[in-house]
């Protein structure tokens, strides 16, 4: 078998380093993080601001071009015999890299004003320079081997950080839950691999993808488990239910993993496969249903939640169904570009509410909110911004990815999938500006009874109240510190959308050799059309935010209003549509049942039981035997004689005598 | 007076009867000294065919064999009063059956 | 070389007593340096053999030590464990303690070293020995030794008769480590099932497991460190080197029963261990779980999952004794096991911590550690073999895995602090040191598997070509 | 003329005797020493003398091995088999004085060592004895002696001990006598060669003369169902007697049931002959180790454990192949000293006032006589038939020899009886090993150096016995 390897290969260097320096300053901030003390932020920023200025640098070796090789490859171990592990840098991985290394180091940034004064302040940079490590292996690799010990990597450093204050129940319990429900992806990526090693011989992207023909019908197969692996860490229904969960972490870490970076991996993944999905058309109309339906899902769900990280969390959730449904479809510059912008603008939004918490010592349920426009300019900027694009107002750059998406559904074929995108994206703007409306406007409700809001039990409510977190008020760091990554990100969160405008766009370029020409079918309403159609549908969604939050009226009597609609939420929205307690009742549930039949009946009366009633017969049988020792002699001469007697007999009659 | 010839079966016959009275008085009697006494019988049964082939086969090594056994038995009645001697040295009657420390 | 290596720690345990017993900084120091010489030894005996004439009849035997190609993994295994387990011993009467685990490290080696039958069989045998001593003196519950002697022995037995009838058929029993004499007769199947009850036993699987959890429940941590990670892999062991290299047509042929058993084991013990409220117990049902899948993947005779047998094999070792040590430290500390007492140790104990997080996350299959590359390796071969099925249904543990070793790590290590646990330092330097070899193969093993996969597979009759055979045909 | 008829034997018949007549003038030489003595003659002088002629005749023994002679017309067949079997007896005698030294009272010391001989000399008889007379004359010999040495102890249980060894051994004896008469008179002969290769068809006084006499040798080797003595004669009995017994007694029976079946197997009906042997071997193995498990006295649980030792030893005699035969007898060195070496352990634990023989002396005996224990746990393991011992050796000898010789389903009882004993034997290890709260208060008394080496001595035998290539095939020679 001839190997094939994706991209030009060669050394460098550059890649090399970028790729491990985040894993020795995760070594580092970890073994001296005592000594370290606040230096640890600086050096976590710093290797990522490396690592993304050496990203920079490896941009033309990643768009290098020779003969069909595309970008740059560099051989590193071989693994196993005959499994070589290298690093992969072209279009698609390059721009992964760009936002794990330049909006990881904006984040980074961020976290050490954030994360200022938390007694675990180094191990929080060794966990999050260990998860960009992780990711950079998972999008870096070039091999499906790799590829997963990333994606199982970065669930680590996920677990780590949703974990990180593992003193709160609630943390850990959330941890383990989203590092099991990856772990089900995991294993079906695995599977995934198990199909190809067998029908193809390889795991290298390069080997695979030349002979993919070899697959024959298990291609679905293998669509399908990489799919679930995608799903699981992309957050795709039905194992969507760790993600707003995993808000328990702080927020510089949903920001960055469970918005900008980790949770696109599934995205990636399909993207990077995409010489296998646009042979499956079966897995192109699941996926993109799948991601149709969490899209819609995840928008709904996001306009019943009162905590501002899940409300964003679920719209993350819809924003990557967004993308699942664009590169399963099979319109992946679509689906990478909408990627690319939800990045910025997921990150800004994050960032902008971590403003607000962290100025409100904590407080994240947006009924206790309010007014905070006057007090908070510069946060309000920074949400309305994110906002603004996430809605896809024309000019933002959400605009421009999200119409390539929905319009791509229908130019591969799929007009449903695209009636739901536009009605997402009306919910969209409706749960958003809901959420600013709530957040910064009328009069703030912080000091009001929760009671009188409806909320019945605050400390269940998403007002985490760990003391540890808390800064002192006579340690702040800089106000600058978290400001300016902020306010730099209003940058890409407007503009990177125009890299996608028009026929021949940069994008489209850019990507020109990465994926091979789309088939799309013809439409019967035109990509303008389509962006005139979300307009519509995201000016109904503000229209009824207003309505409801936005106008005079509302604000008047917004106090009872809150409490009415918290008491009359609908119970299946009150409960997430019940995902969870019918994944706990089908799994969770079944399992430990299956564990406490198995370990409290089988084990110690099925089979200890047989066992004991073996023995037990054996020392019946040895109280058997010594019964016949009486001790009278006579008793012993006539078990003699009946032996004697035994022996004649059997002699007798074998002898002949008849 | 007619001397009939006896045949080699009477003389089996008569020492089965005696090593089944032997046998018997081991097993049913309680008093360890007619015990002995029916091992003695069981002996001498043994002795009379020892005897009886001896001729039958003209072979003297019958006849060695029962001085053979007769000296042994001496020996073993000796030894056997001794031992009975030694147990039942402080008892009124003697009676096997009262003796069994040892059991189980 | 090879005799003495097997003899020097037999040796070594009995010349402790000539120490006082008080004296357990000298009774620790010896120990530890014969295990360092130990696994110098091993390393420096990879591929020789000696071999010493013993039987010639009823059949030929002889004291044949050497590399099965197998042996020397498990061996350096065992040889690594001892080391830290002897470093991690904190138990009263050390000097007899330390003098039992290098016994079993001595009949361990025996074991794995062996390249005949009879041998092999007789240190079988004498690797119960320590153990169930251990569990006599240093056991919570009677009951505990004598169930662990009942299994154990009994499989013993099984193994010597069909060693015994092997040798009268084949004629020899110096056959370990290459593909044996091809024995025929109406006995083979019970000679067969007399292996194969030992291995099975001995792993254990589903249903002759029960001795296991409260084996391991009892056994105090260093020497569960050792029984749990090596000795549990003489029975796999012996059904690669006996069952898969001399009686192929009959593993064959019975191999849907392996399988079974297998696949019960894996889910059985997997769910066991998501109720468990003792950390040990925890463990040891997931060994049930983890073993379980070598087992199948044995019966599959594919090339690939031989191969990832036997580093899983060697990985299950590794962080299973790691897991074993660092939990036999918190029940030091805090005289418990039980998740429901204890909780919050991480806050005051980030290196115990560490070490049983990374030790849990080998356990639970992460990628990028050993047990990973196990997996990944088995599983693939067992699909290979098409049994598509089983290796659908094998990677149901894995999410398993995931949720109780999570389990177990958050419930010693997160949460609130416990307030009423007795509260003690973290992990002396020493302490770690015991640890740390063992994580640090964990990683090493994780990262580059290849030595361990370059074993000779063709003298276990296996029907598809090896990984690296593959790797020729493709360059 | 006269001259042939008052000197049938040459010197050379009286030459194969040599061994035992050393045996037999040292007990004529202790009695006479004691004899001229003040009052009794001293212990050790007595020992010495015993001790002395024991080794000297097995020194005089081992130069015979290698020689073939029929010696009295058949009475006696010297040859390999025989100087191992007296050797093994010798063994046994002298392990015995070794014990003696540590327990007897020098009152009686002479007396008894005298019967100790005489009875030594009683199953070295047996061990050449190739016709009924001389098996007759040996068997007697052994047993009466035992009789006397059973009772030779202050105490009501010894006596007790003494009458039911006497009364069921006698008519065992009986039986066994009448079974001869019975072999004599169908055959013609009282050669064992020419008895078991006779016609067996249409003779029924040969079957029922085999039965009894088959019957006679079984109650010596105490097989189930002629076992029921055994317990109680070896739980009586001083400890000394009893570790003699347990070894010489069978080691004689072995000795002419192995030259039966020899002699018997080549002829047409052997095999129904013999089968109802291998069945109460079998029934041994598995009721003698079953009724180990209830026990509380070390003697009488070793009798139990004899019981099912010398099914093994029997039934590796089954099928009558010469391999069966070595192995049988590999066994019965290796039972002989672990055997003694576990009543050597028992007698280092005695007392003049106790002996050590109940389970409870051994609780902690690790904490008090770590090598002691550890010796103990040797021998159990032997007995077990657990490595590194000569016990797994020989079971596994015997195993094969059964499964080779088609009598697998005794293979499968050796099985079965082996695990039950493993747990019996386990019972005594774990007390020794078990942490004894009260250990303060058992004060360890001095051990007797003699019992100690002993012991020793037999642990390395045993220890030997596994890894010397000791292939049975090559050293152990056959029947002749």
């Amino acid at each position: 078998m001839i190997h094939h390897v994706m991209g030009v290969n060669g050394f460098y260097p550059l890649l090399m380093t970028l790729w491990l320096l985040p894993l020795a300053g995760a070594v580092l901030c970890w073994t001296f993080g005592p000594q370290l003390k606040q230096l640890a932020g600086w050096l976590g920023a710093a290797t990522l601001g490396t690592s993304f200025v050496l990203t920079l640098l490896s941009w033309s070796a990643a768009t290098q071009n020779s003969g069909g090789a595309l970008g740059a490859h560099q051989s590193l171990l071989s693994w196993i015999p005959g499994f070589d592990f290298g690093l992969l840098l072209d279009p698609l991985s390059l721009i992964w890299t760009f936002i794990i290394t330049g909006v990881g180091f904006l984040i980074h940034f961020y976290s050490i004003g954030y994360m200022h004064g938390d007694k675990a302040f180094a191990r929080f940079f060794a966990y999050m320079n260990f998860f960009v490590f992780a990711m950079l292996t998972l999008v870096l690799s070039d091999n499906f081997v790799g590829l997963l010990v990333g994606w199982g990597l970065v669930g680590l450093a996920s677990y780590f950080l949703i974990g990180f204050w593992f003193e709160r129940p609630s943390a850990v319990a959330a941890a383990r839950k989203a590092f099991v429900i990856n772990v089900v992806g995991d294993v079906a990526i695995m599977f995934a691999i198990f199909v190809i090693f067998t029908k193809v011989g390889a795991l290298g992207f390069g080997d695979v993808f030349a002979n993919a023909s070899q697959l024959g019908d298990w291609v679905f197969v293998v669509c399908v488990g990489l799919f679930i692996g995608a799903a699981a860490k992309s957050a795709q229904l039905p194992l969507h239910t760790w993600l707003p969960d995993a808000m328990e972490g702080p927020t510089p870490v949903s920001a960055l993993i469970h918005a900008a970076t980790m949770v696109t991996a599934g995205v990636y993944l399909i993207a990077r496969c995409a010489p296998l999905w646009s042979v499956s058309s079966d897995a192109q109309m699941l996926v993109g249903t799948i991601g149709a339906l969490t899209a819609l899902v995840g928008a709904i769900l996001g306009t019943a939640q009162w905590d501002i990280k899940r409300i964003l969390a679920y719209s993350t959730m819809s924003q990557i169904g967004y993308m699942i449904m664009g590169v399963g479809v099979g319109a992946f510059e679509g689906g990478v570009a909408h990627f690319f912008t939800h990045a910025f603008f997921k990150a800004q939004l994050f960032l902008g509410s971590g403003l607000i918490i962290h100025a409100l010592a904590n407080e994240q349920d947006v009924r206790r909110m309010g007014g905070l426009m006057k007090k908070m300019p510069f946060a309000f900027v920074a949400m309305l911004t994110g906002v603004l694009a996430i809605c896809g107002i024309p000019g933002f750059s959400g605009a421009f990815s999200k119409d390539a998406v929905i319009y791509g559904a229908l130019a591969h074929g799929h007009p449903w999938l695209y009636a739901i995108g536009l009605i997402t994206a009306g919910i969209t703007a409706y749960y958003m500006f809901r959420m600013i409306f709530l957040t910064f406007f009328g009069s703030y409700r912080g000091d009001v009874d929760p009671s009188e809001l409806g909320i019945r039990h605050p400390e269940l409510a998403g007002t985490p109240a760990h003391d540890e977190h808390e800064p002192h008020e006579h340690d702040h760091a800089p106000a600058w510190i978290m400001a300016v990554p902020v306010g730099l990100l209003i940058v890409p969160t407007v503009f990177a959308g125009w890299l996608m405008f028009g026929e021949h766009s940069w994008w489209s370029q850019f990507f020109s050799a990465q994926f091979a020409p789309e088939h799309t079918v013809a439409t019967p309403v035109s990509d303008v059309m389509t962006t005139v159609f979300a307009v519509a549908a995201v000016l109904a969604g503000f229209a009824i935010a207003y309505l409801r939050y936005g106008a005079p009226a509302a604000m008047e009597h917004a106090i009872e209003r809150l409490r009415t609609e918290t008491v009359r939420m609908p119970g299946a929205l009150a409960n997430a549509l019940y995902f969870d307690a019918a994944l706990d009742a089908l799994f969770v549930r079944t399992s430990q049942l299956l564990g406490t039949l198995f370990g409290r009946l089988i084990d110690p009366l099925v089979i200890d039981g047989g066992v004991r009633e073996v023995a037990l017969s054996a020392r019946w049988l040895g109280t058997l035997v010594r019964s016949f020792q009486t001790g009278l002699v006579r008793a012993y001469a006539l078990i003699l004689v009946i032996g004697v007697a035994c022996f004649v007999a059997y002699y007798a009659i074998a002898g002949g005598v008849h | 007076m007619s001397a009939l010839p006896v045949s080699l079966a009477s003389y089996i016959g008569l020492s089965a009867v005696m090593f089944f009275v032997g046998v018997a008085g081991v097993v049913l009697r309680r008093n360890p000294l007619v015990m002995l006494m029916s091992i003695e019988l069981m002996f001498n049964a043994a002795n009379i065919v020892f005897v009886a082939f001896a001729r039958a086969w003209m072979h003297n090594a019958g006849h060695i064999f029962a001085f053979l056994v007769i000296t042994v038995a001496a020996a073993e009645a000796a030894i056997g009063l001794a031992i009975v001697v030694a147990v039942f040295r402080s008892a009124k009657n003697v009676d096997v059956d009262e003796v069994a420390l040892l059991k189980g | 070389m090879l005799f003495a290596l097997i003899v020097l720690p037999i040796v070594a345990g009995f010349a402790l007593f000539a120490l006082p017993k008080t004296d357990t900084r000298a009774c620790k120091a010896i120990g530890v340096a014969v295990a360092l010489a130990t696994i110098a030894m091993t390393l420096a005996a990879r591929n020789s053999e000696q071999s010493v004439r013993w039987l010639s009849r009823p059949f030929t035997a002889a004291f044949h030590v050497g590399d099965s190609g197998i042996g020397f993994w498990i061996a350096l295994l065992l040889t690594l464990c001892t080391l830290c387990a002897i470093l991690a011993s904190n138990v009263p009467r050390l000097r007899t303690f330390i003098a039992m685990l290098l016994w079993l490290e001595g009949t361990m080696l025996g074991v794995f070293l062996a390249r005949d039958l009879v041998l092999f069989a007789l240190f079988w045998d004498l690797m119960l020995i320590p153990v169930f001593l251990t569990l006599v003196n240093w056991g919570e519950h009677p009951a505990t030794a004598w169930r662990y002697f009942l299994y154990n022995f009994a499989g013993g037995l099984t193994l010597l008769l069909a060693t015994a009838a092997y040798g009268i058929l084949a004629g020899t029993t110096d056959v370990i480590g290459a593909s044996g004499p091809h024995v025929v007769g109406g006995w083979v199947p019970w000679i067969f099932a007399g292996f194969a009850f030992a291995f099975l036993v001995k792993t254990p699987v589903f249903p002759f497991h029960t001795w296991m959890p409260i084996t391991y429940r009892d056994t105090p941590p260093p020497m569960v460190a050792v029984v749990g990670a090596v000795q549990s892999k003489a029975g796999l062991y012996g059904l690669i080197v006996v069952a898969m290299a001399l009686l192929p047509d009959y593993l064959h042929a019975y191999a849907n029963v392996f399988i079974v058993l297998g696949v019960i084991s894996m889910l059985y013990g997997a769910f066991v261990a998501l109720v468990q409220s003792d950390v040990k117990r925890i463990v040891a049902y997931s060994s049930l779980s983890h073993l379980g899948l070598i087992v199948v993947a044995i019966a599959t005779f594919n090339a690939v999952a031989l191969q990832g047998a036997v580093l899983y094999i060697i990985a299950h070792g590794l962080f299973t004794a790691a897991i074993f040590l660092t939990l036999g430290y918190v029940e030091e500390r805090e005289e418990t096991r039980s998740l429901v007492r204890l909780g919050g140790l991480g806050a005051k104990n980030p290196r115990m911590a560490g070490a049983l997080c990374i030790a849990a996350l080998a356990a639970l299959g992460l990628p990028g550690l050993a047990g990973f590359a196990g997996e990944l390796i088995i599983i693939s071969g067992i699909f290979q073999s098409g049994l598509i099925w089983v290796s659908i249904v094998a990677l149901i543990p894995i999410v398993l895995a995931a949720a109780y070793m999570l389990r177990l790590y958050q419930g010693v290590m997160n949460g609130p602090e416990v307030a009423d646990l007795p509260e003690r330092r973290d992990l002396t330097w020493i302490e770690g040191l015991a640890v740390a070899p063992l994580i640090a193969a964990l990683v090493a093993v994780g990262v580059a598997p290849a030595a361990i996969l370059s074993f000779d597979t063709s003298a276990y009759n296996v029907t598809v070509p090896a990984l690296h055979t593959a790797q020729v045909e493709s360059k | 003329m006269t001259n042939v008829i008052a000197n049938p034997y040459t010197s050379a018949d009286w030459n194969v005797l040599y061994p035992l007549g050393i045996v037999a003038l040292g007990a004529l030489a202790v009695l006479f020493v004691d004899l001229v003595s003040k009052k009794h003659a001293p212990k050790w002088l007595t020992l010495a003398l015993a001790g002395l002629s024991v080794i000297g005749a097995g020194v005089v023994c081992a130069q015979q091995y290698g020689q073939n002679y029929d010696a009295f017309g058949g009475g006696f067949l010297l040859g390999g088999f025989a100087v191992v079997m007296q050797e093994l007896v010798l063994v046994a005698a002298l392990g015995t004085l070794a014990l003696y030294a540590t327990l007897g009272d020098e009152e009686r010391m002479a007396g008894t060592i005298a019967l100790l001989l005489w009875s030594t000399c009683g199953a070295m008889l047996m061990a050449g004895a190739a016709n009924l007379m001389t098996i007759f004359l040996g068997l007697e010999l052994l047993s009466l002696a035992l009789y006397c040495l059973c009772g030779l102890r202050e105490n009501a249980i010894a006596r007790e001990a003494a009458l039911k060894y006497l009364i069921l051994s006698s008519t065992a004896s009986g039986f066994l006598l009448y079974g001869m008469a019975l072999l004599f008179g169908s055959t013609g002969s009282v050669a064992l060669a020419a008895i078991a290769q006779a016609p067996v068809a249409g003779n029924p006084m040969l079957w029922i003369g085999c039965a009894l006499f088959l019957v006679g040798l079984a109650f010596k080797l105490s097989l189930v169902p002629f076992h029921a003595w055994s317990p109680d004669v070896y739980e009586g009995a001083p400890l000394p007697v009893t570790a003699f017994m347990s070894v010489a007694t069978k080691v004689g029976a072995l000795a002419v049931l192995a030259r039966f079946v020899d002699a018997a197997v080549p002829s047409a009906g052997a095999e129904k002959l013999l089968l109802p042997l291998w069945i109460i071997a079998g029934i041994s193995m598995v009721a003698g180790n079953l009724g180990m498990l209830a026990q509380h006295d070390l003697k009488r649980l070793l009798a139990f454990s004899g019981i099912a030792q010398v099914g093994y030893i029997v039934a590796a005699l089954a099928g009558g192949g010469a391999l069966g035969l070595r192995y049988a007898l590999f066994y019965l060195i290796a039972y002989t000293f672990m055997n003694l070496g576990a009543f050597a352990v028992a007698t280092a634990i005695s007392t003049q006032a106790e002996e050590g023989s109940r389970l409870a002396n051994y609780h902690g005996l690790a904490q008090r006589r770590p090598f002691l224990a550890a010796a103990m746990t040797f021998f159990m393991l032997a007995l077990a038939g657990m490595p590194p011992t000569a016990g797994f050796v020989g079971k596994i000898l015997i195993l094969s020899a059964n499964v080779g010789a088609g009598y697998a389903w005794l293979a499968g009882l050796l099985i079965l009886g082996t695990a039950i004993s493993l747990y019996a034997y386990a019972k005594i290890i774990r007390a020794m090993y078990v942490r004894d709260e009260h250990a303060h208060a058992r004060e360890a008394h001095p051990v007797s150096p003699l019992a100690w080496a002993s012991a020793a001595v037999c642990a390395a035998v045993l220890l030997v016995l596994t890894f010397y290539p000791l292939a049975p095939s090559n050293v152990i020679p056959l029947v002749r």
